[in-house]
């Protein structure tokens, strides 16, 4: 009975937000004088076409999948973190501090303290803002976008200052860490399998901690409800914090494997706008943290996709970013039209 | 949305061009699609009602589909590169990775005109491209994974235009061996960090701008010269100290009004080689900055035309303001009234060169400074760098100019020659010391002289 | 530095200020109806490349305005019919937004990137451009950067002293007020939102036809979010919003100044400097505000209360810093409960 | 204006607000209107000034039918409604508030609204300074302004709901004659209050509303005896039928559970002076009084949830004067607010994830199976229509108050009920209170606010009488009759205890 209710309805939402997503791809691709098939085509399938773009597509979905747990918590208590991107660019650089200082000891603990640090990196920057939201009534969302300039600032400063290249300071980044000090891949491929297995088990936690712990149900109270949670004998201000902290510390770790598995020494962008996009996954699947894995997978295979676009049909790439876009705002279109319809009827 | 219409992009000549180039592209990577047809019907009917998970596996059983089926459609692989060519009788396929749009009016254009030049003067040859492969447009999107996609497209040889580039471009090469690589402005291959598959190459483009220091000497007139600088490296570092030597030399030499006092000469650098929001300072800014401050000639030493526009909206103001742009020959075109020339790479002539001895099997990767063509600097089908003076340089000027050129031309007349101290007052070189090409490529330091940063 | 110096300087930052009054002032009016538009950085990219796009094809710097208008309206609307019609939570739409339009800016606009375009003329106005350091500071300067101007105080006498700015402010402060005095509150809440929507596209295009001519990938990106902190700086209040801008240009003109002027200190510290600024306003903003609801927190907020005030020298200057947000900002309106 | 109602008919959900009502309004008069809390008195009004639309029936002006779709048509038409907590705009100033979307024809521009303004409140004796921020006014200035902004705005029919609460007994006098006076001029004035007095003493003639409908014979010419009015409003049996005493419990023996030693609430322009009282364990202690005379701060402060003033505070004689609501918590005190949706319950989820959320086991993983023992247990002894994992908001008012209850646990020193049975059948009400008599019994000690005469009689020890801004001695129930109760509610020979 419940299947057949949840199929019927959720059927609705998702035929209502592809047709209206795609239509509207499809108008801005027709505009553009672009065939929509071709590009489509590559948008969804590009990211399959080899394993070398698989393994892209994993050492993309990893960090995503690390935000996007992050934000499942944040968005459980009712926060807009929109301040993780810069959790995450706090995350690597911290990540590089054990790198730089002691890079003789052994790789594998280096890469334990790497991990640590970032954690620690994100979480504290993580906890500036729920300290500006809990005790200042700076509001998240503008606490979270100062930091995240900040943390720009600190790694520009980083990059072009102290931990510059000798003679240069460029965009490029920091000299390239040892080849011994990045995470190991697969041969041949820039996969390193630890990196989606991270964020595999951080999603496994997310989904543990909110689904089947008290301190898991006290967050969704605080979330859904935070006047009657705080009746109920829920500290919400704590979780407002402990969450907060929490996705610093993912988005944190998904800083270091920036650091360590992908771009292999600090650049200014290292944050490379995942932790917006896995907001707007977040936002898409409602913070359910079972429908987070197909998700982030689906938008990072069209961002993996779309590479091959300029190459292939001389289209501009942001044609994913407009995808993944529309797709969330009809989503909320969809949902608003059916909550209408529920209300009359 | 009828505004829509309006906005309908009208699509450069070169565009279309590839245009056509990448429909032939995509007949291949579509063909092992279309035999997945039934594969892909059959999944949609059987999943259709789970919805959004059916995407998805979808795509990943498809993906398994297209691997198990067509197992050589587009593995890039590094032993099947040729086999895996599409046509193996076609092209000699090479591709470029530009660090900005290729229609930037500035470095990359150059770039890309150049190939598009080779193209069409080696036959049999195939270009093929990424542009904008950088931070701010793409980001997290890593040279590696721009290369892989070339060499599935066929290419052979792969030149990559951005000192941004080289930990990338090193990587690639080591990643694709069969596949020759040229990075552009790098100096691996100096500082043997370079596998065997990769040269590198830059132009001399130190000569055009002593000539671009020198006409902005000549045509000041509050003796205050600008330097609008990207980041800071030892090619960065080289151009400033070219300019500020030409500049100086026509101000003390050229000039008719012999001006007693010394030649205000500052550099600020923006951080980057474009602006990124946010992120470096704005070229824009920095441009009115020199305007309110006095400076009356801007040189660009970025890959845009900030400096050009902003002089140009300060003149039409009721300013005297000129600019010289940098990298590209038409770059002057975007405001030609207060262009005083623009110092430019000519890469045509010199990929020529390479393709035609890459057909031969006969080019070896190496580290190549090319110079000027100095019988005639503006000879676009043999000089590597050039300068075109522009229409705002006053005819008296020019004319002066010309005579400097001369002089460079001349065998014994060199700048880079001591006495030259260093912004700290290091020796660079001694009195009547020249300058090797190491040490000119190694510009650690700027001039004394100079106001602005070092590092 | 010399005074002239100084003189030019200011112009400089009055002028460049300009795109960032539009924005802000626009977010304001829509503010002000009790809509948070997040989407500005959006907005503002995809109406300067509208902006830049239909001035070029037209050669008419006029049109590209308009169209950069209507597109900053356009958002406006769609944020209006997700948010007021489909009640849709305002954050989550206006993000989305955001996000989706630097996209389709960047789409749409790639084959205008770096292209030569139309630009907003000069025009010193004759006469007053002559009066001694008032004509260099004012008057010599575009029809942007006039109406940005003049659009300060018009709005400010517009919430103040005009009938319709009344309401405009009871919509935002008490709808059910608004309601009670035959408003149609969100009929107007569209009005406003679409109306800011406006503004903020004409910041948009006031970056790629005047302040920073042309079009490229993410020409202004940051901006937006920037202009959403200065309107929370200025309080909902258009003098204090201006003023916001103006102190924001004016530490970017320092930035650039700064590697000439103090080579020792990273040009970034400069670039970050306002933001952390804003931050550091809005905790002292909402500490002054807020009434201490538990003695533990009057403690805290007492503490930094009397740092702040040690490191101000000012017991005044934080009661003069109070503000409160329209007290309804992005809350929805019913009124069809009982 | 004359006023005619055919037949409205309104209803939200179930809830039948207004059903047939057919009611008469002459011009020139003040007309009463009568009922408790919920009788449908609000829901008519917002229907007659174009907040709400009705479902059926007319309304007709001066003999014309109209269609009052919305606030504006209303205005335009000559209808203004001053709402019991007056709709101003807090941040504007009195003169902003006055000006704020009056048509232009009313008043051109600021300058002449101020001497508008000015020239009315000299005229009915009202004190308002036009540049005085909104908030800094007095309930009864805001009144008065909304009055005057009304008048300005040209209405013909002035609506008041509940106007007397809140205010000081100068500005009620001043309001009085003001309204005495309109009505001199022609106006008609819909006077809505459950105050027996004060109609008696303004209103020409009386209606009274009760579930919705017109009780009695319908409008009727004031002077009427009170005790038919009483009985009209709060039904025939308050007269006949005497509720079943409760057993008179031993308080002197028992335990003191909250004591309160002169405290002084405050919050906003709300306070209570100067609160003695002793509240025993095993005794339900019932606050009676018209909604919003300070019954919530008393509930919240005896929660924890607001700090006294001055004075002093104990908890089974441990002092909490400042203590956070988390101690008054672990010393066992509930509340429960009146909008169980809104402050109590989390909607979205079910009794099976509340009482995990609540679960005091050991250990940090949710016991699922505990849970759903209990909550089984809970629906079975609480007779809660729900399955175990039904989310709350689905369930029916008396099956979520069931829940709240099934939420605390059985054995607690303090319960604290805002209209623990509004909007209960009742069946439903009865179930309530057979739980709550059941921890009575067990010593918990029961505070309730209720607008429910009966209610407060049935179930009360003592009763608390809220009036005014004052709070009278506790009354012992058994002291007390209806028609006592329903007088002090209404002010007739009240007296604050000190």
């Amino acid at each position: 009975m419940q299947k057949m209710r949840f199929s019927s309805l959720a059927v609705q939402n998702f035929l209502l937000t592809t047709a209206g997503t795609l239509f509207f791809t499809t108008l801005i691709l027709l505009i553009s004088g672009i065939s929509p098939l071709a590009v489509y085509q590559l948008l969804f399938f590009g990211a399959f076409s080899s394993p070398s773009k698989i393994a892209d597509l994993l050492m993309l979905a990893a960090p995503l999948l690390l935000c996007a747990a992050g934000l499942t918590l944040t968005f459980a208590a009712g926060l807009y973190n929109l301040g993780i991107e810069g959790q995450l660019t706090l995350g690597a650089i911290f990540a590089m501090l054990p790198l730089r200082l002691w890079p003789d000891l052994p790789p594998p603990l280096l890469w334990v303290l790497a991990f640590l640090a970032g954690a620690l990196g994100g979480s504290l920057w993580a906890a500036s803002t729920a300290s500006l939201k809990i005790y200042a009534q700076v509001n998240e969302i503008f606490a979270g976008l100062g930091m995240n300039f900040l943390a720009m600032g600190i790694a520009l400063y980083l990059v072009f200052g102290p931990w510059q290249r000798i003679g240069t300071a460029s965009m490029s980044g920091t000299e390239p860490l040892p080849n011994e000090l990045w995470l190991p891949t697969l041969p041949n491929l820039r996969l390193a399998p630890l990196a989606p297995l991270l964020a595999l088990s951080a999603l496994g936690i997310v989904w543990f901690l909110l689904a089947h712990t008290k301190w898991g149900i006290s967050v969704r109270a605080t979330g859904l409800n935070p006047i009657a949670a705080e009746n109920l004998g829920v500290p919400t201000n704590l979780r407002l914090f402990e969450t907060l902290f929490g996705c610093g510390i993912l988005a944190g770790i998904a800083g270091a494997i920036q650091i360590l598995g992908v771009f292999h020494g600090l650049i200014p962008n290292v944050s490379s706008g995942i932790g917006l996009l896995a907001l707007l996954i977040v936002l898409l699947v409602q913070a359910q943290p079972t429908w987070l894995l197909p998700i982030v997978l689906l938008f990072a295979s069209f961002a993996i996709g779309s590479v091959q676009l300029p190459l292939a049909l001389n289209v501009d790439s942001n044609i994913s970013g407009v995808l993944q876009g529309s797709l969330v705002l009809f989503a909320l279109m969809a949902r608003g039209i059916q909550e209408r319809r529920q209300k009359k009827h | 949305m009828h505004l829509a219409h309006h906005v309908l992009p009208t699509q450069p000549l070169s565009a279309r061009m590839t245009n056509a180039l990448a429909l032939v592209a995509l007949a291949d990577s579509v063909k092992p699609f279309l035999k997945l047809e039934s594969c892909v019907k059959r999944m949609f009917r059987s999943f259709l009602p789970k919805f959004g998970l059916v995407w998805l596996s979808t795509i990943l059983l498809l993906a398994a589909c297209s691997s198990s089926q067509s197992p050589t459609s587009n593995l890039p692989t590094v032993s099947s590169t040729t086999a895996s060519s599409p046509n193996p009788d076609s092209a000699y396929t090479f591709g470029m990775l530009l660090v900005g749009p290729n229609n930037d009016f500035g470095w990359s254009q150059a770039h890309y005109e150049g190939a598009k030049y080779a193209e069409a003067k080696v036959p049999g040859t195939k270009f093929i491209f990424v542009d904008k492969v950088n931070p701010a447009d793409r980001p997290g999107i890593k040279v590696e994974q721009i290369v892989d996609d070339l060499v599935n497209k066929g290419a052979k040889f792969i030149i990559s235009n951005s000192d941004d580039f080289k930990d990338g471009t090193r990587e690639a090469a080591k990643a694709h061996p069969d596949v020759l690589f040229l990075h552009v402005s790098g100096d691996d291959q100096l500082t043997a960090k370079a596998p065997k598959n990769l040269g590198n190459v830059m132009g001399k483009m130190e000569y055009g701008k002593m000539i671009a220091g020198c006409a902005a000497a000549l045509q000041t007139k509050t003796g205050k010269v600008a330097y609008l600088g990207p980041l800071i490296n030892d090619e960065t570092r080289r151009l400033v100290n070219a300019a500020f030597l030409g500049a100086n030399y026509c101000w003390q030499n050229l000039r008719a009004d012999k001006p007693s006092e010394k030649l205000d000469f500052s550099v600020t650098w923006i951080g980057f080689w474009f602006n990124i929001p946010g992120t470096t300072l704005d070229p824009t800014v920095v441009a009115n900055e020199f305007i309110n401050a006095g400076h009356d000639v801007i040189i660009s030493g970025v890959d845009t035309t900030e400096a050009l526009v902003e002089a140009n909206k300060a003149t039409k103001a009721g300013k005297e303001i000129f600019a010289i742009p940098y990298d590209f020959k038409d770059a002057c075109k975007q405001a030609p009234a207060v262009c005083l020339g623009v110092p430019y790479f000519n890469w045509g002539p010199y990929y020529v060169k390479t393709l035609t001895a890459l057909k031969a099997g006969s080019w070896k990767p190496s580290w190549e400074w090319l110079a000027p063509d100095w019988k005639n600097l503006n000879d676009l089908d043999t000089t590597a760098v050039g300068f075109l003076p522009g229409p705002a340089l006053a005819a008296e000027n020019k004319a002066k100019l010309d005579e400097f050129i001369a002089k460079l031309a001349g065998k014994d007349f060199d700048l880079f020659v001591g006495p030259l101290n260093f912004q700290d007052g290091t020796v660079y070189l001694k009195a009547g010391e020249k300058a090797d090409e190491k040490k000119i490529w190694y510009m650690s330091q700027l001039l004394e002289g100079i106001k602005g940063k070092s590092k | 530095m010399n005074l002239d110096q100084f003189w030019v300087d200011l112009a400089a930052v009055l002028a460049s200020a300009s795109p960032l009054i539009l924005a802000t002032l626009g977010e304001t009016i829509t503010e002000r109806a009790g809509v948070i538009n997040l989407s500005l950085d959006g907005t503002m990219l995809l109406a300067a490349m509208v902006g830049f796009a239909v001035g070029f094809q037209s050669q008419n710097v006029g049109l590209g305005l308009l169209a950069a208008a209507l597109v900053g309206g356009f958002i406006g609307l769609i944020l209006g019919f997700l948010s007021l019609s489909l009640r849709q939570s305002q954050t989550a739409v206006g993000f989305v937004l955001a996000l989706l339009c630097t996209d389709l800016s960047s789409f749409l606009g790639n084959a205008y990137v770096r292209v030569p375009g139309v630009a907003v003329p000069s025009m010193p106005i004759p006469f007053l451009k002559d009066l001694p350091i008032l004509g260099k500071l004012f008057f010599h300067h575009d029809l942007i950067v006039y109406s940005s101007f003049i659009l300060t105080p018009a709005l400010s006498w517009f919430l103040f002293q005009t009938r319709n700015g009344l309401i405009l402010r009871a919509l935002g402060e008490q709808p059910t007020a608004a309601f009670a005095r035959g408003i149609n509150v969100i009929q107007y809440r569209y009005f406003y939102t679409i109306l800011g929507g406006m503004l903020v596209g004409l910041a948009g295009a006031a970056y790629s036809l005047d302040l920073k001519q042309g079009w490229s990938h993410r020409h202004i990106a940051g901006m937006g979010w920037i202009a959403l902190a200065i309107v929370i700086f200025g309080a909902w209040q258009p003098w204090r919003v201006a003023f916001g801008c103006y102190l924001f240009s004016a530490l970017q003109v320092l930035a650039s100044r700064s590697q000439s002027l103090w080579p020792s200190v990273p040009t970034q510290v400069f670039q970050v400097a306002p933001f952390a600024l804003m931050l550091g306003f809005l905790v002292l903003v909402n500490l002054s505000n807020k009434p201490p609801s538990t003695p533990r927190e009057a403690q805290i907020s007492l503490r930094w209360l009397s740092l702040a005030k040690l490191m101000l020298l000012m017991q005044g200057l934080l009661h003069s810093l109070a503000a409160s947000p329209p007290a309804a900002l992005g809350k929805p309106f019913y009124n069809d409960e009982p | 204006m004359d006023v005619s109602i055919f037949d409205l008919t309104k209803t939200f959900g179930k809830v039948r607000a207004n059903e047939q009502i057919r009611l008469h309004f002459a011009a020139g008069q003040i007309h009463g209107v009568l009922g408790e809390n919920g009788a449908g008195k609000s829901t008519l009004m917002k229907l007659l000034a174009g907040f709400l639309r009705p479902d059926a029936g007319e309304i007709w002006l001066d003999g014309q039918p109209v269609k009052l779709l919305n606030p504006a048509i209303a205005l335009r038409v000559g209808i203004g409604m001053v709402a019991q907590e007056p709709l101003v705009i807090p941040a504007f100033t009195a003169l902003e508030n006055f000006y704020c979307a009056s048509p232009a024809s009313a008043m051109p521009n600021l300058a002449s609204a101020r001497q508008r303004l000015l020239n009315y409140a000299e005229q009915f004796g009202f004190t308002i300074q036009p540049d005085l921020p909104v908030a800094n006014l007095t309930v009864g200035q805001r009144q008065q302004l909304e009055i005057l902004r009304l008048l300005a705005l040209g209405a013909k029919l002035l609506i008041l709901d509940e106007p007397t609460t809140g205010i000081s007994a100068l500005q009620k006098k001043a309001l009085f004659e003001a309204l005495r006076k309109l009505a001199a001029e022609g106006k008609t004035i819909l006077f809505v209050s459950h105050k027996l007095e004060e109609v008696a003493e303004i209103c020409t003639t009386v209606s009274i509303l009760r579930a919705g409908r017109v009780a009695g014979e319908g409008q009727m010419i004031m002077p009427q005896p009170q005790d038919h009015l009483l009985s009209l409003m709060f039904g025939q049996e308050i007269q006949t039928k005497n509720p079943s005493l409760p057993q008179k419990s031993e308080t002197s023996s028992a335990q003191s559970v909250w004591k309160l030693d002169s405290v002084t609430l405050r919050e906003g322009s709300r306070s209570l002076p100067n609160l003695n009282l002793d509240i025993p364990a095993g005794t339900i202690l019932g606050l009676a009084g018209l909604e919003g005379e300070g019954q919530q701060l008393f509930l919240r402060l005896l929660a924890g949830r607001l700090r006294p003033k001055t004075g002093q505070f104990w908890l089974k004689d441990v002092e909490m004067t400042n203590s956070a609501p988390k101690a008054f918590r672990e010393a066992g005190i509930h509340y429960v607010p009146a909008d169980r949706l809104a402050e109590g319950l989390v909607g979205k989820f079910s009794l099976v994830e509340h009482l995990s959320l609540l679960s005091k086991m050991p250990g940090l993983l949710i016991n699922l199976r505990s849970a759903q023992a209990q909550a089984g247990a809970a629906i079975a002894t609480y007779a809660i229509k729900a399955a175990p994992t039904t989310p709350l908001a689905a369930l029916s008012g008396g099956n979520q108050q069931r829940a709240m209850l099934a939420l605390i646990p059985a054995h607690c020193t303090g319960l604290l009920f805002d209209q623990p049975t509004r909007g209960l059948d009742i069946l439903s009400a009865r179930a309530v209170w057979q739980q709550l008599l059941a921890r009575k019994a067990a010593g918990t000690a029961i505070v309730f606010a209720s607008v429910d005469l009966d209610e407060l009689l049935k179930y009360s020890d003592s009763i608390l009488v809220f009036h005014g801004g004052r709070v009278s001695k506790a009354l012992d129930r058994t002291d007390l009759s209806a028609t006592q109760l329903a007088e002090l509610i209404g002010g007739v020979g009240f007296v604050a205890g000190e």
